[in-house]
């Protein structure tokens, strides 16, 4: 975990980010997101299934955690829980200690439909602005999140377009904008950028690098792509079957910066995606 | 360059021939003086359109239109917010709305003659009675299919439910009532004239009653023209509006990437 | 859980009948000459409509609506499709099946007493003219709307022509068809009434109507009363026809809604 | 369209308005007359005439207060009081001079007529068992009075064959063969007759005899608010009945314009005659032969004040 | 090219596919498929777009090929102008020698929007059988097809459901089912794999392989995903910005028969992706 920046190193960018983030941190030993035996039935009775069944894992401050699994695992199912849109049935999810009941106000989700979670009668500006108006913001700050989360995702000439005449990786990156201006401290991720071509993919990938370094986040990003997992993360959470459950957690120890070219043409990529490879391509 | 004139060239000769035939019909007398030629149709028209018992009509149907349509519109949307909000008041309300949607306010027709009389009020009371639960049903179905996804991210973010309310359910729900007022909008021409027609309410429907009693039959077909082109402005209105208010919504946008 | 839906079904069912409770009990002693007591309506439904006027007037009235609908239906289907295959038919009929559509059908019934005089045959013609446009341009959004990939897939696959206008661009476009159906059977029913009330001595709508006029109010009641329930049933049945030919449309739309 | 709410106190110029039903006949001469003279400002009125579709409409418009007064026959008044509608009779609109049954050319009195045509089988009202006969309206003025004829002459009524036609497509159905009798009002009657058919019999004449037919009727809450104003419009409408009477020349022209027919039409038909009084036998004569025919089942118990001011 | 089957040899499998392949075989020289100076302009007039400009590959027979390129370059107009269902602008597309002008009855298509093209009010099976009818094969033949087809897909058991009632990889088989059971001998497939789970799309790869393999096709394939292109092709066209043109046909040079992990995580696998990944990345 060579390539993890201490996350209280104040860089230029991180601006009024800070005034957000407790200043005392959190002790080393406590996670900042604890997850353990969480277990997740949706209905009950006759109807009754489960999810998730027992899943326990952390992820530090400033860590970039994937998790890859199946389809219909559960990977969503666990995001919204952790984001305390669904209660868990049992055991819990913890931020710096404290269980998630509500969503949590240092939380932001980019969900896995973008085109379905941007509000399409309203401009990306007004996107942005939409969760921020609760927050009572004066309009300076307002303009200046909204301006900032778009100038880091490179859409500020885009800010009076609406959603739908973007493309598909400006939407994604839109939504991600929409999730910066609220200033999170973790941002959770749900497949963010599939159905993007390769190009914009890799664009994305790097932005996500560049969040975490700027903004000094932690962020926990559920994808469907190994090589996309490997690339970005410190640590990939492999899911398997039904009910879901932790295969196992591989420590990814490629060195930072990464690069698209160099850190995929690296043994050691090969070494780690084929090790996740393995473990999530089922018996033939 | 020459096929795009094409079309408009066959409907030119579409409307053009139309109109032959009527006269040639009308000339030959197949229907007695019960079909009187295109010329003293058009000719009567004109007349009708000097006076102003036509005018004060023409208003006042329009007037009961779009009144009720107002009225209809305002409760409509007020009422499906509340049944598709809560899901006991939807149970409630969902057999006698199931019920009632299909009758046509020209059955409470005579009722509302007796109860109300040949009267403005009339009219207005059975406009609204038919554009309502078109509205209602729309909009609450609107309400049941708001996104989830956009649910949950209003949610997640920490918005209240109301704000959610007014600021995710509502907007998306807004589709599903342009539909509504879409349909609505000429279904409230027809109840209006219906009103005059059978109920003697006051407005066109009223005066194409008596061109009928009286046997004049060219007034007759001349204010069932203007009719026909009421009909397609309020259409024509009804679109434009729909247009500006869901110009965001996949049917109306402009550029599609 | 179970709860919940106990509850449900006991307000669904409950209010209903709640209303029709209060209906009776505060009616039972009314003597205002127009909201006779509810009681009073069902004893005079009774006598008028099962079986005095069963088949003089219930019968007739239901079968120029069915007659006049089955024509509507067949020829808007069938017109649809000549329109939308056919442009130079299209740009030649389009101005004047708008304008047609943009008159109130009711306003159409004075004119077809004029032509065709009051009888049946008059009835049924009203019905199925009024009720024709609806379906028809229906038929012609449902055809044009067809997706051009499910085109293009009937071309890679050479299919015939007949094969893609039966087996293709039908089927497509029947979930729109229906919905024009349904709204050709609301203007057929009006419609029918209508008729019936400006040109005719018999049908359930003329009686309604004569009871009106002479202040039988009960009577007028009662002739209400069926014409709903009629409404509501004749809804019914066409639902549960969509239900059958739409099944695959119903069922993908559930399942994509509960995504 | 007249809806809002009556006002029962005088206007700043001190006139009262008073919104009234008519169904635009030829007898509404009557009150135009009352309107074109000023016989109405003299009462210190406003009068606001609207067209409703038919008496029935008008009297529910009247006895709700929609409208203070309307223009019904007899026959839809009686239908209405026999299911308690509360009504008041204000003044007569038209009927027949005392003694017109008798009169010898009862087509120059009744402007009601049974309509066939020249070639017809139909030579007497028993002939109509079993044919089409059209009229305006199920169960009003035309239907009760012809069924009268037809019981008369030793038939059935309930075996003719009643089409609702609005008298122009009546006629034109006659002529085309499509009903076998119309029953028509003027100036239809005249118009028919001038088409090549004959008139078989005056139905109205025959059944009312003479009196008041067409009464000018006010709903009982209105005649409590506006009783003053009442007052006032029966006098103007019977000095306006006296001049119609008295200038016949000048009602006609006002019948052909309220009609829009040609004024020798008009003057080809009945002539109008607008009492001067209405008279609690003539509507019991009426009553007691909607009773006799079945229209209604009893007779209806006419209250002691179902005329204004008597 | 040393992993690709002499397409002549009879295998197990083949069965009628025979019948309706010419015996009379093609000249070595002449490529089954010869797309040269391709152009393609939509509209005309001040709207015209053009989107191809020229185009010059060629498709050997038995050959698997892949084409990536950025979205929106025009990959989905190729293909539609290969099954003549646009006719080119100029230059010209041609199936052993003979210009496409119309759908050429050797060739099948499988769609971009697999949920677009199947018939929703079909069942599996019909859906299959509907190009077929106007074959007038014999009712025997009809059912051999289908169930062989979907057999090789594995959706045997799906044959009664319709298409809706699926997952979205399952549907994609289901259309790919319907091109095998129309027995083309050239299969063209757009972007076919996209929004399906890695799992899935391991499945469908080694499906496309097996299908080669068994029916002795000529396939072309349109990707996102490099990786998947290197993975599965014998030649990787690489398509490159507006309007196409190609930027370089790269030969992949791995043995047969490829392995979902074993492959991937060859050297020559990591060296053939980076040539393809680096023609691709456009200067940051
Ligand atoms: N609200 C719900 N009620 C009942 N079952 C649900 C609900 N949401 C999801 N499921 C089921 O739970 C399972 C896991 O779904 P989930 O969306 O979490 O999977 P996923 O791993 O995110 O899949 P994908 O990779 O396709 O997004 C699925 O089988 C799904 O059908
Ligand atoms: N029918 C059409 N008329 C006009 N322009 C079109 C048409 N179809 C496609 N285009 C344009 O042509 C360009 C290429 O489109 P195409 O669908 O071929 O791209 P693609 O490479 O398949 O993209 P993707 O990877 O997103 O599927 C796009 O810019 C598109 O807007
Ligand atoms: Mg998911
Ligand atoms: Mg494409």
């Amino acid at each position: 975990m060579s390539n993890r920046p201490a996350p209280t190193l104040p860089t230029r960018n991180r601006k009024s980010t800070m005034a957000q983030q407790p200043e005392t941190r959190v002790s080393a030993s406590t996670p900042r997101l604890d997850v353990s035996h969480l277990a997740k039935t949706y209905g009950s009775g006759a109807k009754a299934r489960t999810v998730i069944e027992d899943l326990t894992f952390t992820v530090d401050a400033g860590e970039i955690v994937c998790i890859v699994g199946p389809s219909g695992v559960g990977k969503t199912t666990l995001l919204k829980c952790l984001a305390g849109l669904h209660p868990a049935t049992s055991g819990r999810a913890a931020i710096d200690g404290r269980t998630i009941s509500g969503p949590p106000s240092e939380m932001a989700l980019v969900f896995q439909d973008y085109n379905r979670s941007l509000m399409p009668w309203l401009t990306v500006r007004k996107n942005l602005v939409l969760p921020l108006r609760h927050l009572k913001l004066s309009a300076a700050e307002l303009k200046e999140r909204c301006d900032g989360a778009l100038a880091a995702v490179c859409l500020s000439h885009a800010d009076n377009q609406y959603p739908w005449q973007l493309s598909g990786g400006m939407q994604q990156r839109v939504a991600i904008a929409r999730a910066l201006a609220y200033r999170p401290e973790i941002l959770i991720m749900d497949e963010p950028f599939a159905s993007v071509d390769a190009q914009t993919r890799f664009d994305l990938e790097d932005l996500c690098l560049k969040i975490r370094r700027d903004f000094a986040m932690t962020i926990l990003v559920v994808t469907h792509d190994i090589d996309e997992a490997v690339y970005l993360a410190d640590r990939v959470v492999v899911l398997g079957s039904r009910p879901a459950r932790v295969l196992k957690v591989v420590d990814v120890d490629l060195p930072a910066p990464r690069d698209q070219i160099t850190t995929r043409s690296l043994p050691e990529f090969a070494r780690q995606r084929t090790e996740v490879l393995s473990l999530i391509k089922r018996p033939a | 360059m020459k096929a795009s004139i094409r079309p408009y060239l066959f409907s030119i000769l579409g409307v053009a021939a139309a109109l032959v035939i009527w006269q040639v019909l009308a000339e030959a007398k197949v229907a007695g003086n019960a079909l009187p030629p295109a010329t003293t149709v058009f000719t009567t028209l004109a007349t009708i359109l000097g006076t102003g018992t036509f005018w004060s009509s023409l208003g006042a149907t329009i007037g009961i239109s779009i009144l009720a349509l107002a009225l209809a519109a305002v409760a409509g949307v007020v009422i499906g917010l509340l049944v598709g909000s809560f899901e006991s008041v939807r149970y409630a309300t969902l057999a006698v709305l199931e019920f009632l949607k299909p009758v046509p306010p020209i059955v409470i027709l005579p009722l509302a003659v007796l109860v109300l009389g040949p009267t403005a009020e009339m009219s207005l009371f059975l406009v609204v009675f038919g554009c309502l639960l078109p509205i209602v049903m729309q909009t609450v179905d609107g309400v049941q299919g708001t996104d989830p996804v956009a649910r949950d991210t209003a949610r997640s973010y920490g918005m209240g439910e109301r704000e959610i309310l007014a600021r995710v359910v509502l907007p998306s729900a807004m589709p599903y009532i342009g539909t509504a007022m879409r349909v609505a909008a000429p279904a409230a021409l027809v109840v209006t004239v219906v009103a005059g027609l059978l109920g003697g309410g006051p407005g066109l429907g009223q005066n194409i009653y008596q061109a009928q009693a009286a046997g004049d039959y060219a007034s007759l077909y001349g204010l069932v023209i203007v009719l026909g082109v009421l009909g397609l402005l309020f259409q024509g209105a009804t679109r434009l509006a729909e247009r500006r208010v869901l110009h965001w919504h996949e049917s109306y946008r402009e550029v599609v990437p | 859980m179970r709860n919940v839906k106990m509850r449900n079904w006991v307000i669904g069912i409950g209010t209903p009948v709640l209303l029709l409770v209060a209906w009776w009990f505060l009616s039972a002693n009314s003597t205002d000459p127009f909201f006779p007591p509810l009681e009073t309506i069902l004893i005079r439904f009774q006598e008028l409509w099962l079986f005095e006027h069963f088949q003089s007037d219930v019968l007739l009235s239901l079968g120029n609506l069915f007659l006049g609908f089955v024509i509507a239906a067949a020829a808007g289907i069938a017109l649809g499709f000549v329109t939308a295959l056919v442009p130079p038919v299209r740009w030649m009929i389009d101005p004047l099946i708008h304008f047609l559509r943009g008159i109130p059908p009711v306003a159409l019934v004075p004119i077809f007493i004029s032509l065709i005089g009051f009888g049946t045959q008059m009835r049924v013609t009203s019905i199925a003219l009024a009720a024709l446009f609806p379906t028809m341009i229906a038929t012609v959004d449902g055809i044009r709307s067809v997706s051009n990939d499910l085109m293009d897939v009937a071309r890679v696959y050479r299919l015939t022509r007949k094969e893609r206008v039966l087996k293709v661009l039908l089927p497509a476009a029947t979930p729109q068809i229906f919905s024009g159906l349904q709204v050709s059977l609301q203007v057929a029913f009006i419609v029918m009434i209508a008729s019936e009330m400006l040109g005719s001595s018999q049908g359930i709508g003329a009686m309604t109507l004569l009871a009106q006029q002479s202040f039988m109010t009960a009577d007028m009641w009662a002739g209400i009363l069926l014409l709903g329930v009629i409404g509501f049933l004749v809804n019914v049945l066409f639902s549960l026809l969509r239900r059958k030919v739409l099944s695959w449309y119903i069922g993908s739309r559930r399942l994509a809604r509960a995504s | 369209g007249g809806g809002s709410s009556p006002a029962a106190a005088p206007a700043a110029d001190g006139t009262t308005t008073l919104k009234v039903g008519t169904i635009g006949i030829g007898s509404d001469a009557g009150i135009r007359l009352a309107a074109d003279k000023g016989f109405f400002k003299e009462q210190g009125l406003n009068v606001e005439i609207s067209v409703i579709a038919n008496p029935p409409a008008g009297i529910a418009a009247a006895q709700s207060g929609q409208i203070d007064l309307t223009y019904t026959p007899s026959i839809p008044l009686l239908n209405a009081l026999s299911q308690n509608v509360p009504l008041k009779i204000i003044a007569a609109a038209d009927g027949y001079k005392d003694g017109a049954g008798d009169s010898s050319d009862l087509n120059r009195v009744d402007d009601t007529g049974l309509l066939v045509q020249k070639a017809s089988s139909i030579t007497r009202p028993k002939d109509l068992e079993g044919k089409n006969v059209s009229v305006p309206a199920r169960k009003a003025q035309l239907e009760v009075t012809v069924s009268k004829l037809v019981k008369d002459d030793g038939g059935d009524p309930a075996k003719v064959n009643w089409m609702v036609l609005d008298p122009s497509s009546a006629l034109q159905s006659l002529n085309s063969g499509r009903v076998d009798a119309a029953s028509l009002v003027a100036p239809f009657t005249s118009k028919a007759v001038s088409e090549g058919n004959q008139l078989l019999a005056s139905p109205g004449v025959e059944f009312f005899e003479q009196g008041a037919i067409g009464l000018w009727v006010s709903g009982a809450n209105t005649v409590k608010s506006k009783e003053k104003a009442l007052a006032g419009f029966k006098a103007a409408i019977y000095k306006a009945n006296a001049y119609a009477n008295g200038h016949i020349d000048e009602a006609q022209q006002l019948s052909a314009e309220i009609t829009k027919t040609p004024l020798d039409v008009v003057k080809s038909g009945a002539v109008n005659y607008w009492p001067d009084d209405v008279r609690v036998e003539d509507i019991e004569r009426a009553n007691n032969n909607l009773a006799d025919l079945g229209f209604l089942n009893a007779p209806v118990k006419l209250p002691a004040d179902i005329i204004f001011g008597k």
